[in-house]
């Protein structure tokens, strides 16, 4: 049982950076209707860098920060100007493979400016388990895990205020409404896009961050971004809180699965079937059919809206 | 200009729907055919025909298999290279298992059976449109190959999952060469593409592109849309997977689960957006495309860093191939979103009219 | 341009009946309790002003919106909710007041879509593109040529219908749902949007489809004077009720018609 | 009075029902006629036809038509309608087609003229019109209609369709199986074949009968003279009650046994032409000149590079095209040639091919005086456009030109068996094969055209030049002198200026004066456009049209035309020696012109007295006055001081000669 905590929490944890990385897409989908799938390569680049500029230029944390945030604004509003904007009014399925094509471009520039070799990145934070709970609960969590969710946390809540009570944000929220009306009204939708791709290459540089300093800045950081996906068809692709949910509940079950699916099957298909199959790597691929069951059954996600077509 | 149609006007129907309507075509055609056939074998060299003439035909296979699926019937797929590892693997089994199984009709049977696994994974489509499909197809890319790679059976138990592909024999002539295996790639690509020339001119192909364009209106003229896109999946699957089987036993000789990725799914995805979705003609342009342009910048790259006097890290060509690939999806759906083969029709539609602009 | 109606027009018996519809968007009602009846081979005008709930109602009526009350009884059969496909192979077919055509197929194309429910021949068959199929294809070809040649589009058939004016495309789609053959046809705002010319061409084609095929129509229209010169019968909506019912003549003299509608409209 | 006269025909004893069954007999299954219809070129062998053609005789015969009797033919192009008239010719009968768009009250005048109790029509618009007659013409017994579509419910009892009329025919044939045989033996050569109305300018449209013999006569004249054979192709395409029609697409289609090819509808003609490629084509001057207009609007759209290399092959062309054309290969320089052929390669083969003229052999124009750039331009992209001159009363034959002998201001030569001669006032006179018998219950209109020694009187004048051809300049009764005795026609010169995009309109005066002066109106849109091209403002017509650069432009364009005058033996005398730009527009609501925007020489030069005095008078401008009629009927008076304008002539080339 404890051992079975322990994996949840840890899941949990997982499922917070998760919902950071969906928070992004969150984000853009909101605003401008497109599903960022250049969202990973955004974190990957973020992350990179970051590690790139502090071995460079030997700059420290806070110095690496504002110059990393401040790339990724530029690319922000270069992406609104360079690839939404003369893409507007098109299908979104046109634009979701356009950001396949960014998401290809940007990992590609990254390796390019800053090489291919696997980074560590040390945020000064140590992976290693928080004494107190180890006692009192007994309980393994990761001082840097729970820091991260801390971090994840504050950005939702941060991100929530701005939604609510910015006038950008009311602004935001009436652009993913209609586009057409927003216009009408007097909103600058190109400023509009161009803030929000900043903010979620914002979101991207914490995510990527954290990720990085956990795993290692590398270009698997971008799966992590197709592990939103999953996380998205079950919170909704327009709620926030919907990616922090979606995030937590991929993240914990995809944990628990992955340590007691396989043993569980392979027990199973011993005994009847006399198979003998080692089952491990579920992670791969259990987020994704969680998703297309759940697709099935609730296509709108937890917290989306469900759409009438009209005719 | 060079289409000179005064003159050639058409007394039935028949003549009206035939395949290439307009003499000009069925001549170019018939030559591309013969130069195939023939030039092509007499005068290229095994490296052009093992390095880029047969995975060219492959893709072009896969990206054709795609293009219904996406451009006819307008259901993303991100899990092509799974359904084209179901037809590898099955083709593999079906040699392997049964006996004197003749190698065609395994390979048939390998795309049946990609095509049922298309089906399974096509199902959600009946609810979810556009990119919330691409996560069925992406649950597919990563289920597939994982489970290729778990049950060894699948690879007749070998280590990490990799097969070797049966000696293609067909009536006691085997295709061991590379010309050889290039004519029986050709032979089988070439039917495979005129069958989905047929389809799409058919109810089949109208019926995918009315759920495409405007689903509620097909529904109401009477097209099961269910069925059409379910249809789509499995015609498209099929292709796929005969394509993944050619992969295997004419292009790469052994393969394993773990190369058919989302990589090559992307690859392939990225072959009908630049060659053209909706588009027959546009696979094979795609694919000719992606399949050139890496040896392009290769030569480029290379050639230009001792040009330059440069030294070039490792991988700077794959990083490369990752930037140009980008930006030129990227372009061609900004300025071009129909592809090369929208370049080509256009530029034919200009021959046609010449010297009038429109 | 008055029609007459006397020559030769055979109008049956109730055809289509519509029984206490009722329908809602979550808690938005759009249609109350309506009801009428259409006869064979009459042409049935739905009028009101916008946001009446007169497309609603043909969504009704060929199931792409699902009532939640009432009954629709066609040709002798009674259903609660109407199926797309079930209405399409009963033999009902509609035009959309936004042109639902086929984007990126050909003026053709289009119309032989329409022709879907009567087209047999398998996949294999299709790829293949011989015998039945063949066949199956050249006689639909010359089946939708004659509607081609009725509503005279020879000029563009094989035409993207993208390319097309606004009007031609209004065309297409009468085209499209008459390729059908259908015993039905619902016309959703053929003429909005259209210039004098192209509302009289599109007048006469409606009269012309119901006098030549003897296809009920019901149609939805915003001019009143290409109601009053067309319909046989009028039914009026106001925010989702029925507030008049009756010939041309009839309605016209209606008060609650005269204010919620002829009032507004002028 | 000169007469020339070229090798004669003989016109055999034949009638167009015995060609078609001997067509049926000896070639019966090439391909007779096709329709485009429902999409396709449906066809139908000449054996095909003459079923067909005998069903249609023996359901009228079974409507108790009879040797003698007319039938109207009332539709577009249509095969059934053309089968109709082998139909009515082979009972003994007269075809009589009308005008497709002409209105009821016009219809009901040859309905009554010609006697005519059955009607063929095309559709329900034609139907509509008979209907409309029906009351006031009750002897209108059947209407046959092709087109059944919106007629369901139309009362029957004069209605019969197409398909009912042949099945009575099919069963009529079995019950009387030598009925057509009989009918068609005894058809006689000069029994009336057509009745083609033709409407004069003043006065009801007279029917002018021709026999038998004299179309196919003519028939196998124009065959011999350019070489047609039975693969030949022709789109008809241009009214059926136009006798050159008549003869293109029915008299010599029979005769030669060429395939007729119907278009899908009038808006398609130029799809279906570019599909079908005739071989044969024939068209009046403004379907060219409109035709041109599109090419050079479509070109000014194409990219630079392309428009560039248009206009610098239509370059070449003009220099050698009409040589190459004409045969005359070796006046031109290697240099040339390649260019040339490098030309035909990049443009002229593809612009043929986009016109749908690539497979022509013969192409004619004529019934109007046809442009120097229009006629060069498709002679120089290798198009063999040839003129030709006639009327419906001499079955469209009397002068053609070679091939390789064309010139520009002449309709060619007098064909086989027609002789010409030239009356004293310049009046051009024939007497051809294709002479019409007479116009039909006219004996005075008859007497009128034909002089009593058997010569047709054109009204026409003309002369011959120096190697035989025929030039016609003018309407004979408007042909004047000048004082010093020259020809002045004015037409032929106002036609010249009218050429260039720049002028509008012209009226020239001269007759019983000294010499030749002219009123020039220019073409708001091309002088506007080449206006603001030059950065030249003005306010509107008047404006626009008393700019000196204005007069300088019209100025070239006068000169040029007094240039090609002074080669004319003839008209060299009636050079323009001043004009001046007219402040207004002319206009038909003024009178000015007629509803068919031909100018009202007298009336205007009544009206502008003012203006030709100043003209004769040596002024340099001259104020005036005048009453328009504005758009919305109001009436205005326009003032506006008009300049007059010397123009250079030039010496002119050959000794003037007094017209023979």
């Amino acid at each position: 049982m404890q051992f079975f905590f322990e994996v949840l929490i840890g899941g949990l944890l997982a499922g917070v950076m998760y919902s950071l990385v969906a928070l992004g897409f969150v984000l853009i989908y909101k605003a401008s209707g497109v599903f960022n799938f250049a969202q990973g390569a955004m974190v990957f680049l973020a992350a990179l860098t970051f590690v790139g500029l502090q071995e460079k230029f030997g700059l420290p944390l806070w110095g690496a920060f504002p110059l990393t945030l401040g790339v990724m604004v530029l690319l922000g509003i270069g992406i609104e100007r360079v690839v939404l904007r003369p893409l507007v009014n098109q299908p979104q399925i046109t634009l979701f493979m356009a950001t396949i094509g960014l998401a290809f471009f940007l990992e590609g520039v990254a390796q390019l400016v800053w090489g291919t070799e696997v980074r560590r990145l040390d945020l000064g934070l140590q992976d290693e388990p928080i004494e107190s709970v180890m006692e009192r609960f007994n309980l393994l969590i990761s001082k840097f895990d729970l820091v991260a969710a801390l971090v994840a946390g504050l950005l939702v809540a941060v991100l929530a205020v701005f939604f609510n009570k910015t006038r950008i944000g009311r602004a935001l929220r009436a652009v993913a409404d209609d586009h057409q009306a927003a216009l009408a009204v007097g909103i600058p939708l190109k400023q509009i896009w161009a803030i929000v791709w900043s903010v979620a290459g914002f979101v991207a540089l914490v995510a990527g961050l954290l990720w990085g300093a956990r795993n290692g800045v590398q270009f698997a950081l971008t799966f992590v971004a197709l592990k939103a996906l999953p996380v998205l068809i079950l919170g909704g692709f327009e709620s926030v809180l919907g990616a922090i949910v979606g995030g937590l509940i991929i993240g914990a079950s995809e944990k628990l699965a992955e340590v007691y699916l396989p043993s569980l099957m392979s027990d199973f298909l011993l005994k009847h079937y006399d198979i003998s199959i080692n089952l491990a790597g579920i992670e791969g691929w259990f987020a994704y059919m969680l998703a297309l069951v759940f697709l099935l059954v609730r296509p709108e996600g937890l917290f989306g809206e469900r759409h009438i077509d009209r005719v | 200009m060079l289409y000179r149609e005064s003159g050639q006007f058409k007394t039935s129907y028949a003549a009206d729907q035939q395949l290439f309507p307009i003499l000009q075509d069925r001549i170019g055609v018939l030559t591309l055919l013969a130069v195939a056939l023939v030039a092509v074998p007499l005068l290229a060299s095994d490296y052009w025909l093992t390095a880029i003439l047969i995975p060219f035909l492959v893709f072009a296979l896969a990206a054709l298999g795609l293009n219904i699926l996406t451009g006819y019937a307008g259901q993303l797929s991100l899990g092509t290279a799974a359904f084209m590892a179901v037809g590898a693997f099955a083709a593999y089994n079906f040699q392997l298992r049964i006996p004197g199984i003749p190698i065609l009709v395994s390979f048939a049977l390998g795309g049946l059976t990609s095509a049922a696994v298309g089906v399974l994974f096509g199902l959600p489509s009946l609810r979810i449109k556009g990119f919330y499909l691409a996560v069925a197809t992406l649950a597919a890319q990563f289920f597939i190959p994982w489970l290729l790679v778990k049950v060894s059976w699948f690879s007749n138990n070998s280590s990490s999952g990799v097969i070797t592909a049966q000696p293609v024999e067909i009536l006691g002539f085997v295709f061991d060469t590379p010309v050889r295996k290039y004519l029986f790639v050709l032979v089988v690509v070439a039917v495979m593409a005129l069958a989905a020339k047929n389809m799409v001119r058919s109810a089949i192909g109208r019926a995918w592109m009315a759920v495409r364009d405007m689903d509620v209106a097909a529904e109401v003229i009477g097209i099961r849309i269910m069925q059409t896109k379910l249809i789509a999946f499995a015609v498209s699957s099929f292709y796929c997977g005969v394509a993944g089987a050619l992969y295997a036993y004419a292009y790469l000789g052994s393969v394993e689960p773990d190369g058919f990725n989302l990589d090559l799914s992307f690859r392939i995805l990225f072959m009908i957006i630049i060659g053209g979705v909706g588009s027959i003609m546009g696979s094979f342009l795609g694919a000719a495309f992606i399949t050139l342009l890496p040896i392009f910048l290769d030569i480029v790259l290379t050639d230009g860093a001792i040009w330059l006097g440069l030294n070039l890290p490792s991988g700077t060509t794959s990083m490369a191939q990752l930037v140009v690939f980008g930006a030129l999806i990227i372009f061609f759906l900004i300025v071009e979103p129909l592809g090369l083969a929208r370049l080509w029709q256009i530029a034919k539609e200009k021959l046609r009219l010449w010297p009038f602009p429109h | 341009m008055e029609h007459e109606h006397n020559t030769g027009r055979r109008i049956g018996g109730t055809f289509l009946s519509v029984e206490n519809i009722s329908l809602a968007f979550g808690g938005v009602k759009a249609l109350t309790d309506i009801s009428f009846d259409v006869r064979e081979h009459e042409i049935r005008a739905i009028i009101g002003p916008n946001g009446a709930g007169k497309s609603s109602m043909l969504n009704c009526i060929n199931g792409v919106y699902r009532p939640q009350q009432g009954t629709i009884r066609f040709d002798g059969q009674a259903f609660q909710q109407m199926d797309p496909h079930k209405a399409a192979s009963m033999g009902i077919a509609r035009t959309f007041q936004n042109i639902a055509l086929f984007k990126g197929m050909s003026v053709l194309d289009n119309m032989m879509t329409g022709r879907s429910l009567k087209m047999h021949t398998n996949l294999f068959l299709q790829a293949l593109y011989v015998g039945p199929n063949r066949r199956e294809e050249l006689e639909h070809r010359q089946k939708v040529e004659h509607i081609i040649d009725f509503l005279q589009i020879e000029s563009v058939r094989k035409t993207p219908v993208g390319r097309l004016p606004y009007g031609v495309q209004k065309r297409v789609e009468l085209g499209r749902a008459l390729a059908a053959e259908p015993r039905l046809l619902l016309l959703d705002e053929p003429m909005a949007g259209m210039n004098i010319e192209e509302k009289q061409d599109m007048c006469r084609f409606i009269l012309d489809v119901n006098d030549e095929f003897g296809t009920t129509i019901v149609l939805i229209e915003h001019d009143m004077g290409v109601v009053m010169d067309v319909s046989d019968r009028v039914v009026v909506l106001d925010y989702g009720k029925k507030i008049g019912d009756g010939t041309p003549a009839e309605v016209r003299a209606n008060q609650a018609v005269i204010d919620a509608y002829l009032g507004v409209a002028h | 009075m000169s007469t020339q006269t070229g090798p004669a025909v003989a016109g055999p004893e034949e009638t167009f029902p015995r060609l078609l069954l001997a067509h049926a007999q000896s070639r019966g299954d090439r391909t007779a006629i096709r329709e485009k219809d429902l999409g396709i070129w449906l066809s139908w062998t000449w054996k095909q036809v003459a079923d067909e053609v005998r069903a249609i005789a023996c359901g009228l015969s079974a409507l108790g038509f009879r040797r003698g009797q007319t039938v109207a033919i009332i539709g577009d192009n249509r095969p059934r309608l053309y089968w109709t008239m082998m139909a009515v010719q082979a009972l003994g009968g007269i075809a009589v087609p009308l005008y497709q768009d002409a209105i009821a009250s016009e219809m009901l005048f040859v309905l009554e003229n010609a006697e005519i109790e059955i009607a063929v029509v095309e559709d329900q618009e034609q139907v509509d019109k008979m209907l409309e007659i029906l009351p006031k013409y009750p002897r209108l017994r059947h209407i046959i209609y092709d087109d059944p579509r919106g007629m369901r419910n139309y009362p029957d009892q004069v209605l019969l369709a197409f398909e009912a009329l042949q099945t009575s025919g099919r069963e009529y044939d079995k019950s009387h199986p030598t009925h057509f045989q009989t009918e068609v033996d005894k058809g006689r050569g000069d029994d009336i074949a057509v009745m083609l109305y033709t409407s004069g300018t003043t006065g009801n449209p007279k029917g002018v009968c021709q026999t038998h013999s004299a179309l196919i006569a003519v028939s196998r004249g124009d065959i011999a003279f350019d070489g047609f054979s039975a693969d030949d192709e022709i789109l008809s395409y241009l009214p059926m009650a136009w006798v050159g029609d008549h003869l293109f697409s029915y008299a010599q289609a029979l005769v030669a046994g060429f395939c007729v090819n119907c278009p899908e509808s009038s808006e398609t003609v130029m799809t279906d032409l570019r599909e079908i490629g005739p071989t044969y084509y024939f068209a009046p001057p403004r379907v060219f000149e409109n035709l041109l207009t599109q090419v050079m609007i479509r070109m000014e759209d194409a990219a630079p590079f392309k428009r560039r290399l248009f206009h610098h092959f239509m370059g070449v062309a003009r220099r050698c095209g009409a040589a190459l054309l004409d045969g005359r290969g070796a006046s031109v320089s290697a240099g040339d040639r390649f260019n040339y052929w490098l030309g035909n390669l990049l443009v002229y083969g593809p612009l043929r091919n986009v016109l749908g003229m690539s497979r022509i052999r013969v192409a004619y124009t004529g019934g109007a005086a046809i442009g120097p750039d229009l006629f060069d331009f498709y002679r120089s992209i290798g198009i063999n456009l040839k003129q030709l001159y006639g009327q419906t009363e001499t079955a469209v034959y009397v002068c053609k030109q070679p091939s390789g002998e064309v010139k520009l201001d002449t309709v060619g030569k007098p064909l086989p068996g027609v002789q010409i001669r030239i009356a004293d006032n310049g009046e051009v006179q024939v007497r051809t094969p294709g002479m019409l018998k007479e116009y039909y219950k006219r004996p005075d209109a008859t007497a009128e055209s034909i002089s009593p020694d058997g010569w047709f009187l054109t009204g026409d004048a003309g002369y011959f030049d120096e190697d035989g051809h025929l030039k016609i300049i003018d309407r004979a009764k408007d042909v004047g002198r000048l004082d010093s005795g020259t020809l002045f026609a004015p037409q032929y010169i106002e036609n010249k200026l009218k050429f260039f995009p720049h002028i509008k309109e012209a009226v020239a005066f001269g007759h019983g004066r000294d010499r030749c002066c002219v009123f020039i109106n220019i073409d708001l849109g091309s002088v506007g456009n080449w206006a603001e091209r030059r950065g030249i403002a003005y306010s509107g017509y008047t404006d626009l049209a008393q700019k000196d650069e204005v007069y300088a432009l019209v100025k070239e364009c006068v000169e040029s035309v007094n240039a090609d005058l002074a080669k004319d033996p003839q008209l060299g005398g009636s050079q323009i020696h001043r004009f001046l730009v007219l402040h207004k527009e002319l206009d038909a609501d003024d009178g000015e012109l007629t509803r068919t925007r031909k100018v009202r020489r007298g009336f205007i030069a009544e009206r502008y007295q003012q203006l030709v005095d100043a003209l004769y008078g040596g002024a340099t401008h001259c104020e005036i006055e005048a009453q328009v009629k504005f758009e919305d009927g109001r009436t205005g008076m326009i003032r506006a001081d008009v300049k007059i304008r010397e123009a250079r002539t030039f010496p002119a080339e050959t000794a003037q000669r007094k017209a023979a």
